[in-house]
C-alpha cells in the first residue's frame, strides 16, 4: 500500500473528512495508508509540503495560491472547508459589538501573516480604516495562549476557531464581534504540489475519491463526524463534541470536495490585499478539478 | 565557613572513621527533603487551585496524577516519551561528539578560529524556531529533523564552553609534555581533556535542557507523538492538564538525566580536592 | 602598629598549644595517620622552627593550627581559645605560593594591608616599603606568571608580612630563595620578629638557617609525625647571620640536629 | 606545535618588538580573510541559486541585500531591531545577575543545592514554547514577557556554569583567604568571582545566542514587531527572501554581541598567560 | 637501557651548546631582558649546576634549551640540530611541579615510561623500581592533592626517569626535601648518571649540593643572566656525599664559589 503523510496546519474541524476517511478504513480500500502529522501552523505545513517532507497539506487555500503564483504548481486537490473558519470574539463585558468599535484598539491574531491577518486587515481597510495606525493587531498564538491574552487583557478581541468558538461561547462570558463563519470562503483544503500530482496520478485520484466519500458520509451519518471530532479533540465534552459535529457538518464542510467559484474569489481578493506579489490567478490555475470523481 | 572541616573526602576527619557514616545518612535525608517539598508544593497547589485563582490555568495535582496514571495504564505515554527521549538524547550525543573537537579545534588553531568565530556565533544567534522550515526542506518529517534542531542547540553549547575551557588548561602542563615530545593527540588525551572536564559536564547539563527543548520544538513543527507534540495539542485544544502532565514527564526526563551526570561526575572527578 | 598588639592582652598563657593532637587523613585505603599525639607550646614571641623528613606531616600540623584541619583527637588553642576555624591574627604562608593570578605583584601585597585593615590612605606607601623589603620593586605592576619562582615567594611572604599577624606560620618560606636572597630575608623577618613580638612557627629542610633563626628547633619523625627531639638554641640576639657560620657554638648545634634527625630514617635507605 | 612561541603576550618575542606588530598586522589580515571567505560564500549562493536548486528556498544574496536596504531606508527595521535586541539584552543581563548569585549560592550550600538541584534542572527541562500560554497570562503581551522569555533561557546556563565553575576554584587560595580571617564576600571579590570569569564569559556566549532565541520565541507568541515576528510573518507568506532577511539580521546581532565579548575578555583575563 | 644511548651517535660534539643567547619577555612596562648573551657548552655525560640570585634568569634559559622560550638571538642548538621546538630526549623537571592531578602517582609516573616507548609489559616492574627509589611505595595509587610538597617534587622527579631522557634539565628538583631524603635522592641520580652517562643541566640554591654534584658551576649574576664565573669541581667520582662534607677540597669550593656569589648582589641590600 501507498504511504501518505498528510500535514494538518493546526487541528482544526478541516481534517474531519480526513480523519472520516481513515476511520471508515475509506483509504484503506484504495490502498492507502494515511498518517496525520500535525504542525505549528500553516507556514511551517507548507514548507514541509513545498520541501517533500508530507505529501498533502491540511492547509489554507491562500497557500495553494501562493504556491501557484511562485512557480510551485500548488493545488488544491480537495475542498475540506467552504466557509471561513474565524469568528473575532470578546468577552461579553467589552464596550464593542463589532469592528468598527475595536478601534483603537488590541486584536488578537494567531500569527503574522495567517489567514487571520489578512481576513482581520482585509475587513479593517473594507471599513475605510488603516489596519497598522487605527487599530494594534498582535499575534497571540492559538488555544490557550490567545486565551490568557484575553483574560489578561493584553487583547480586547481574538480571533478563534471552532471548537474554540463554540466552547467559548457556551460558557456565556464572551460574544460575537464578527462572526466570518457565514462567508464563503477557500478555507481549508486538501493541498497538493504539482509535481507530487503528476508523479502519482493514480494515487491523487484515490485520495479525492475517498476524502469525497468521506465528505458524503458525514452529511448522512452524524455518529461518523461525532468519532470524527472526539478523535481529533478528545477534552470536549460530549455536548460540545455532539455541538461541533453538527455546526461542522451543516455550515461549513464541503459536501463535495469541489472548492466553490465564490469563495476562491474572496480568498483571492483578500490574499492580494494583504500580499501584492501574489498574481491574479484564475479557478483553474489552483482548482484541480480533473481528480474528483 | 566557620567550621573547620566538611564531610568531603579529602579533608581530615572530625572523628575517626565519621566520614562515610554521615555522607550515607545524608544522602537518605536529602530525599526526605526533596519529597517533603514536593509534597508540600503539590499540597498548597492542589488546594489553591480554582480558590485563588482560575483552576483552568492551573489544573490540579490530582488531576494531573490521573491522566499520568491512564496515560501509563494505557501505554500511550511510551510512545511519546520513547519519541522525545530519542530526539533529545541523540541531539545531545551528536552534539557533544561533533561540539567538543569543533571547540578543541578553534581553541587550537588560533588564526582559523578567529577567521571562523563570527560566523560560528553568527550562526548560533539563529533561532531555530525560524530555521524550522529550513530544517524540514533538509532532514523532512522524521526523527532525523528533530534530532537535527537538538543538536542544532547542542553543539554551540559544547563548542563554546570547550573552546573557553581549553584556555584555562595550565599552560605549564602541556610545556611539560611538549619536552617530551608527547603526540597532540597523547597530550590531547591527558592534559587537554581531563583539564575540560568539568566544562564538558556543565555542557552537558545545559545541553540536557536544550536538547529537550529543541526535540519539542522540533516536535512543534510538524510530528504526531513526542511529549513537546502531546503538550502542544492539549495547549492547542485548552487541556490544561494535558498540557500540565506533559510538562510534568519533562520535568522528570531532565531530572533523571540531571542525575545520570551527578553520577558521571562523581566518577571522573573523584581526583578533586573539594573548595570550601 | 603596636596597636594590633595590644588588643590581643598580654597573658602570661602560651600562644599556641597542642595537647596530645592526631590529624587523619581520609583516602581511598582508609585513614591515613599523619600526626600522631603530638603536644607543643609556642610562647608569645617565640620562634620555633620544625624540621623533619618529607612527608611526615609538617604542613599539616601548620593547617591544623591555622584552623584548616580539624583535628582528629586532642586540643589545640591559639590566645586560649580553641581552634574551631582559623583563629584571629594568623598568617599563614603555605609551602606553595598562593598568589591571586589576577592580582599585580601590588594587588597580591595589597590582600593582606586590606584584611589588616589599613586605610587606603597608608596602603601605598606600605607597599612600596614592602617592595623594598622583598627586592621586587621593579615588578610591582607584574602578574603572578610573570614571576620567577622565588619572586613568587617572596610575594607570598610579602603578603603574609602586610597582615601583621600576631602568629606567622611559614611553611618553607625560603626554600626557594638563593643565599643571598634568603639571609636578607632573614634578616628582615628577625628584625620585624624582635621589634614588633611576633610568635613565629617555622617550616623547613635547612638546618642551619633552622638554627640561626629559632629559639627552639623541633624534630619531627617520619609520618606519622611524632617530635623525636627539641632543641633550644641559646644563641645571643640579635645575630649576625653571615658571622654565625662560624661560631662553634652553630657548629655544636646543627650538628646535634643533624643526629637526632638521622635517628629518624636510615641514611642508606 | 613545532614553533617554540607564538606571538602572544608573555612569551618571549623572536624578534625584538615583534610582538606588538604582529599582533595589529595580523588583525586586518583576519578582516581580510573573514571578508574574503563571506563574499565567496555569497557568490556561491548568488550563483548558484536557481541553477542547483530551486531559487524559492534559499532566495538569493541580491534580493535579500536589496531587501535589507529598503528595510533600512524605509526605516522599518530599527522598530523590529529595537524590540529584538532590548528583549534579548534584557534577557541577558537579567539571567546574568540572577543565575551568577544563584549558581554561586548552589555550589557554596551543598546541603541545600543538593536538595533543590533536582528541581532546578526539572524547571529548565520544561520547553518554554510549551509555556507560551503562562508566559502571556503572567506578564502580558508586553516587552516584559518577552524578556522574560530570554530571561528563562539565559539564566540556567548562569546557573549550571557557576556553579560548576566554582568547584574548581583553586581550594588552597580559598583556604589562605581564610586564615586571614577575609569576609565571605571579600573572598568572593577577590577569589570566587575572579576564578569563574571564564565560566562567566562561556556563559555570556551561550546566553547571547539563548537570549535572541528567547526573544524570537517571545515575538512568535505575540507580538507585532521585532526580527523573530517579521521572520514569522514573512516565513507565514512564503516569502523567503523576507526570512533570509531578517535571519541576517539576527546573524549581524549575535556576531557584534560576541564581538564585544571578546574585547571584554581582552580586557579582563589580560592577566592569563596563553596556553599552546 | 644502552639502545636508547647508541641512537643518538656518540660525536664528540657538545651536547648542548648555547653561542650568544639572548632572552627577552614582553611585559606591559616593553621589553624584559632576562638572558644577556650566554654562551655555554655541556659535554655528554657532563653534570653542569647553574647557580644564580633569584629571579636572574635560570628557569628561562632551561625553558629556551627545552624550546619552549624563543631565544631572542643567539643560537641554541641540541645534539647539533638547531633548536626549534623541543629537542628529542630531554627531560624537564619544572621548578614548580606539574603533576597531573587526575592522574595517581603511578599514572603521573607512567607517562614518562609511556612517551619513552616502554612497552606496557614492562611498566609495572620499572613503575614499581622508580617507587622504591623515590620511597613512594605507599602513596602509588594516591592522587597529587594527597601528597605533601616534597613528595610531589619527587613523583616529578619519578616521571622524568622514566622517560630516561639523555638531557636532563632540573629546575631545583630538591628544594623541598629534607637532607635525607635530599642525599638518597642525589645519590640515585648520581648512580644513574654515571652508569648511563647523560648530560645533567641543574639549578639549585644549595652550594654544597652544587659542588657535590656537579662538574662544574656556572654562577649567573642578577637579571639579565649573564655568566660571571664557572668552576670546575675536581672531586673524584664516585663521590660519597656524606663524607664530602668534611673534605677540605669542598668546602673551598664552597667558599669559592661563595664568593663569586656574593659579587653578585651586594648582602647588605
Ligand atoms: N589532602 C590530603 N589527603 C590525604 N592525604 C594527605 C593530604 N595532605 C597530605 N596528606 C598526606 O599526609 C602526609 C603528610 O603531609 P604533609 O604535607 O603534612 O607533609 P610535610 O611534612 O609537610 O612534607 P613536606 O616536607 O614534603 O612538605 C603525607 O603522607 C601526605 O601524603
Ligand atoms: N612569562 C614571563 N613573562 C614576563 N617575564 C617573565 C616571565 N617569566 C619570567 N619572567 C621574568 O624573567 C626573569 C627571570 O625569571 P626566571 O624564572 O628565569 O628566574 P630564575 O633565575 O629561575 O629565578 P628563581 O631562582 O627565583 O626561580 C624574572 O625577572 C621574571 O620576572
Ligand atoms: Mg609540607
Ligand atoms: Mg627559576
Amino acid at each position: 500500500a501507498t504511504t501518505l503523510k498528510i500535514g494538518s496546519a493546526q487541528v482544526s474541524i478541516a481534517s474531519i473528512p480526513v480523519v472520516v476517511a481513515i476511520q471508515q478504513k475509506l483509504f484503506e480500500a484504495e490502498g492507502i495508508n494515511a498518517e496525520i502529522v500535525d504542525f505549528d501552523g500553516g507556514g511551517p505545513a507548507v514548507q514541509a509540503l513545498a520541501g517533500g517532507g508530507i505529501d498533502l497539506c491540511i492547509c489554507a487555500g491562500d497557500h495553494a495560491m501562493r504556491l501557484a503564483s511562485r512557480g510551485l504548481g500548488g493545488a488544491v486537490l480537495v475542498a475540506l472547508l467552504d466557509k471561513h473558519p474565524y469568528s473575532l470574539l470578546a468577552p461579553s463585558g467589552s464596550s464593542a459589538s463589532d469592528l468598527a468599535g475595536l478601534r483603537g484598539k488590541a486584536v488578537g491574531i494567531t500569527s503574522p501573516g495567517s489567514l487571520t491577518d489578512n481576513t482581520l486587515r482585509f475587513m479593517i481597510r473594507k471599513l475605510g480604516l488603516n489596519p497598522d495606525n487605527d487599530y494594534e493587531i498582535i499575534a497571540a498564538g492559538t488555544g490557550a495562549s490567545m486565551r490568557a491574552a484575553i483574560e489578561r487583557g493584553s487583547v480586547m478581541a481574538g480571533m478563534f476557531t471552532t471548537p474554540d468558538v463554540q466552547a467559548y461561547m457556551a460558557t456565556g462570558k464572551y460574544k460575537f464581534v464578527a462572526d466570518f463563519r457565514d462567508l464563503d470562503y477557500m478555507a481549508l483544503d486538501l493541498i497538493a504540489v504539482g509535481s507530487w500530482l503528476k508523479s502519482n496520478d493514480a494515487t491523487a485520484h484515490a485520495v479525492a475519491r475517498a476524502i469525497v466519500k468521506a465528505e458524503k458520509l458525514i452529511q448522512s451519518d452524524p455518529k461518523v463526524v461525532e468519532a470524527a471530532v472526539h478523535e481529533r479533540f478528545r477534552t470536549l465534552s460530549p455536548e460540545l463534541v455532539t455541538a461541533v459535529a453538527h455546526d461542522a457538518a451543516e455550515r461549513s464542510l464541503s459536501h463535495d470536495g469541489r472548492a466553490q467559484e465564490a469563495g476562491f474569489k474572496t480568498a483571492l481578493e483578500m490574499l492580494r490585499v494583504a500580499d501584492p506579489s501574489v498574481k491574479d490567478l484564475s479557478y483553474s490555475d489552483v482548482v484541480a478539478v480533473r481528480y474528483l470523481p | 565557613m566557620s567550621e573547620p572541616a566538611a564531610s568531603d573526602e579529602m579533608i581530615p576527619l572530625g572523628e575517626p572513621g565519621g566520614g562515610k557514616a554521615i555522607a550515607s545518612g545524608s544522602s537518605l535525608s536529602i530525599w526526605l527533603w526533596r519529597i517533603g517539598l514536593v509534597a508540600v508544593l503539590l499540597l498548597i497547589w492542589e488546594f489553591s487551585a480554582g480558590r485563588l485563582y482560575n483552576e483552568f490555568w492551573s489544573s490540579r495535582p490530582s488531576l494531573i496524577g490521573e491522566r499520568f496514571l491512564a496515560l501509563v495504564a494505557g501505554g500511550e505515554i511510551w510512545r511519546h516519551l520513547g519519541a522525545t527521549v530519542s530526539e533529545a538524547l541523540l541531539g545531545l550525543l551528536l552534539g557533544a561528539i561533533a561540539g567538543t573537537p569543533i571547540g578543541i579545534a578553534l581553541a587550537k588553531y588560533r588564526r582559523a578560529a578567529e577567521i571562523v568565530d563570527p560566523f560560528v556565533m553568527g550562526l548560533y544567534g539563529l533561532p531555530r524556531v525560524a530555521l524550522a522550515p529550513m530544517f524540514i526542506l533538509w532532514f523532512g518529517i522524521s526523527l532525523l529533523a528533530k534530532v537535527m534542531m537538538s543538536f542544532s542547540m547542542v553543539v554551540f553549547v559544547f563548542i563554546l564552553n570547550v573552546t573557553e575551557g581549553i584556555r584555562t588548561v595550565d599552560p605549564d602542563m602541556v610545556d611539560l609534555m611538549r619536552t617530551m615530545r608527547a603526540p597532540k593527540s597523547y597530550i590531547l588525551r591527558k592534559v587537554t581533556i581531563p583539564s575540560i572536564v568539568p566544562w564538558l559536564l556543565a555542557s552537558l547539563r545545559i545541553g540536557v535542557g536544550l536538547s529537550l527543548v529543541g526535540a519539542v520544538v522540533g516536535e512543534l513543527i510538524g510530528a504526531n507523538r513526542g511529549l513537546g507534540w502531546y503538550v502542544l495539542r492539549a495547549g492547542g485544544q485548552l487541556d490544561t492538564t494535558g498540557v500540565f502532565t506533559g510538562l510534568l514527564v519533562l520535568m522528570l526526563v531532565a531530572m533523571i538525566a540531571n542525575q545520570i551526570i551527578f553520577l558521571i561526575e562523581r566518577q571522573v572527578l573523584h581526583w578533586r580536592p573539594a573548595t570550601k | 602598629m603596636a596597636s594590633r598588639d595590644e588588643i590581643r592582652g598580654a597573658g602570661g598563657a602560651p600562644r599556641i598549644l597542642l595537647d596530645n593532637v592526631s590529624v587523619s587523613y581520609a583516602t581511598q585505603r582508609g585513614r591515613l595517620l599523619v600526626v600522631d599525639r603530638v603536644s607543643l607550646a609556642v610562647d608569645r614571641a617565640e620562634f620555633v622552627v620544625l624540621v623533619g623528613p618529607s612527608g611526615c606531616g609538617k604542613s599539616t600540623i601548620l593547617r591544623a593550627i591555622a584552623g584548616l584541619n580539624a583535628a582528629e583527637s586532642g586540643i589545640i588553642s591559639v590566645d586560649g581559645k580553641k581552634v574551631d576555624g582559623p583563629p584571629e591574627h594568623i598568617g599563614f604562608m603555605f609551602q606553595r605560593d598562593t598568589l591571586l593570578p589576577w592580582l599585580t605583584v601590588r594587588g597580591n601585597i595589597e590582600v593582606g594591608l586590606e584584611l589588616a585593615g589599613v586605610p587606603s590612605a597608608q596602603r601605598t606607601t606600605r607597599i612600596a616599603d614592602l617592595l623594598t623589603l622583598l627586592r621586587l620593586s621593579e615588578f610591582h605592576d607584574a602578574y603572578p606568571a610573570q614571576l620567577s619562582g622565588g619572586m613568587r615567594h617572596r610575594v607570598s611572604l610579602g603578603r603574609m608580612l602586610a597582615y601583621q599577624p600576631a602568629v606567622m606560620l611559614m611553611d618553607e618560606p625560603f626554600g626557594a630563595l638563593d643565599f643571598q636572597t634568603k639571609a636578607v630575608m632573614g634578616r628582615e623577618l628577625l628584625r620585624i620578629w624582635e621589634t614588633e613580638r611576633r610568635s613565629i612557627l617555622f617550616v623547613t629542610h635547612d638546618i642551619e638557617e633552622a638554627v640561626a633563626l629559632a629559639d627552639r628547633v623541633l624534630v619531627f619523625s617520619p609520618r606519622p609525625a611524632r617530635i623525636v627531639a627539641e632543641h633550644r638554641i641559646d644563641l645571643a640576639r640579635p645575630r649576625n647571620l653571615q658571622q654565625l657560620r662560624t661560631d662553634p657554638a652553630f657548629t655544636a648545634y646543627t650538628s646535634a640536629i643533624w643526629e637526632t634527625l638521622g635517628d629518624g630514617e636510615p641514611v642508606s635507605a
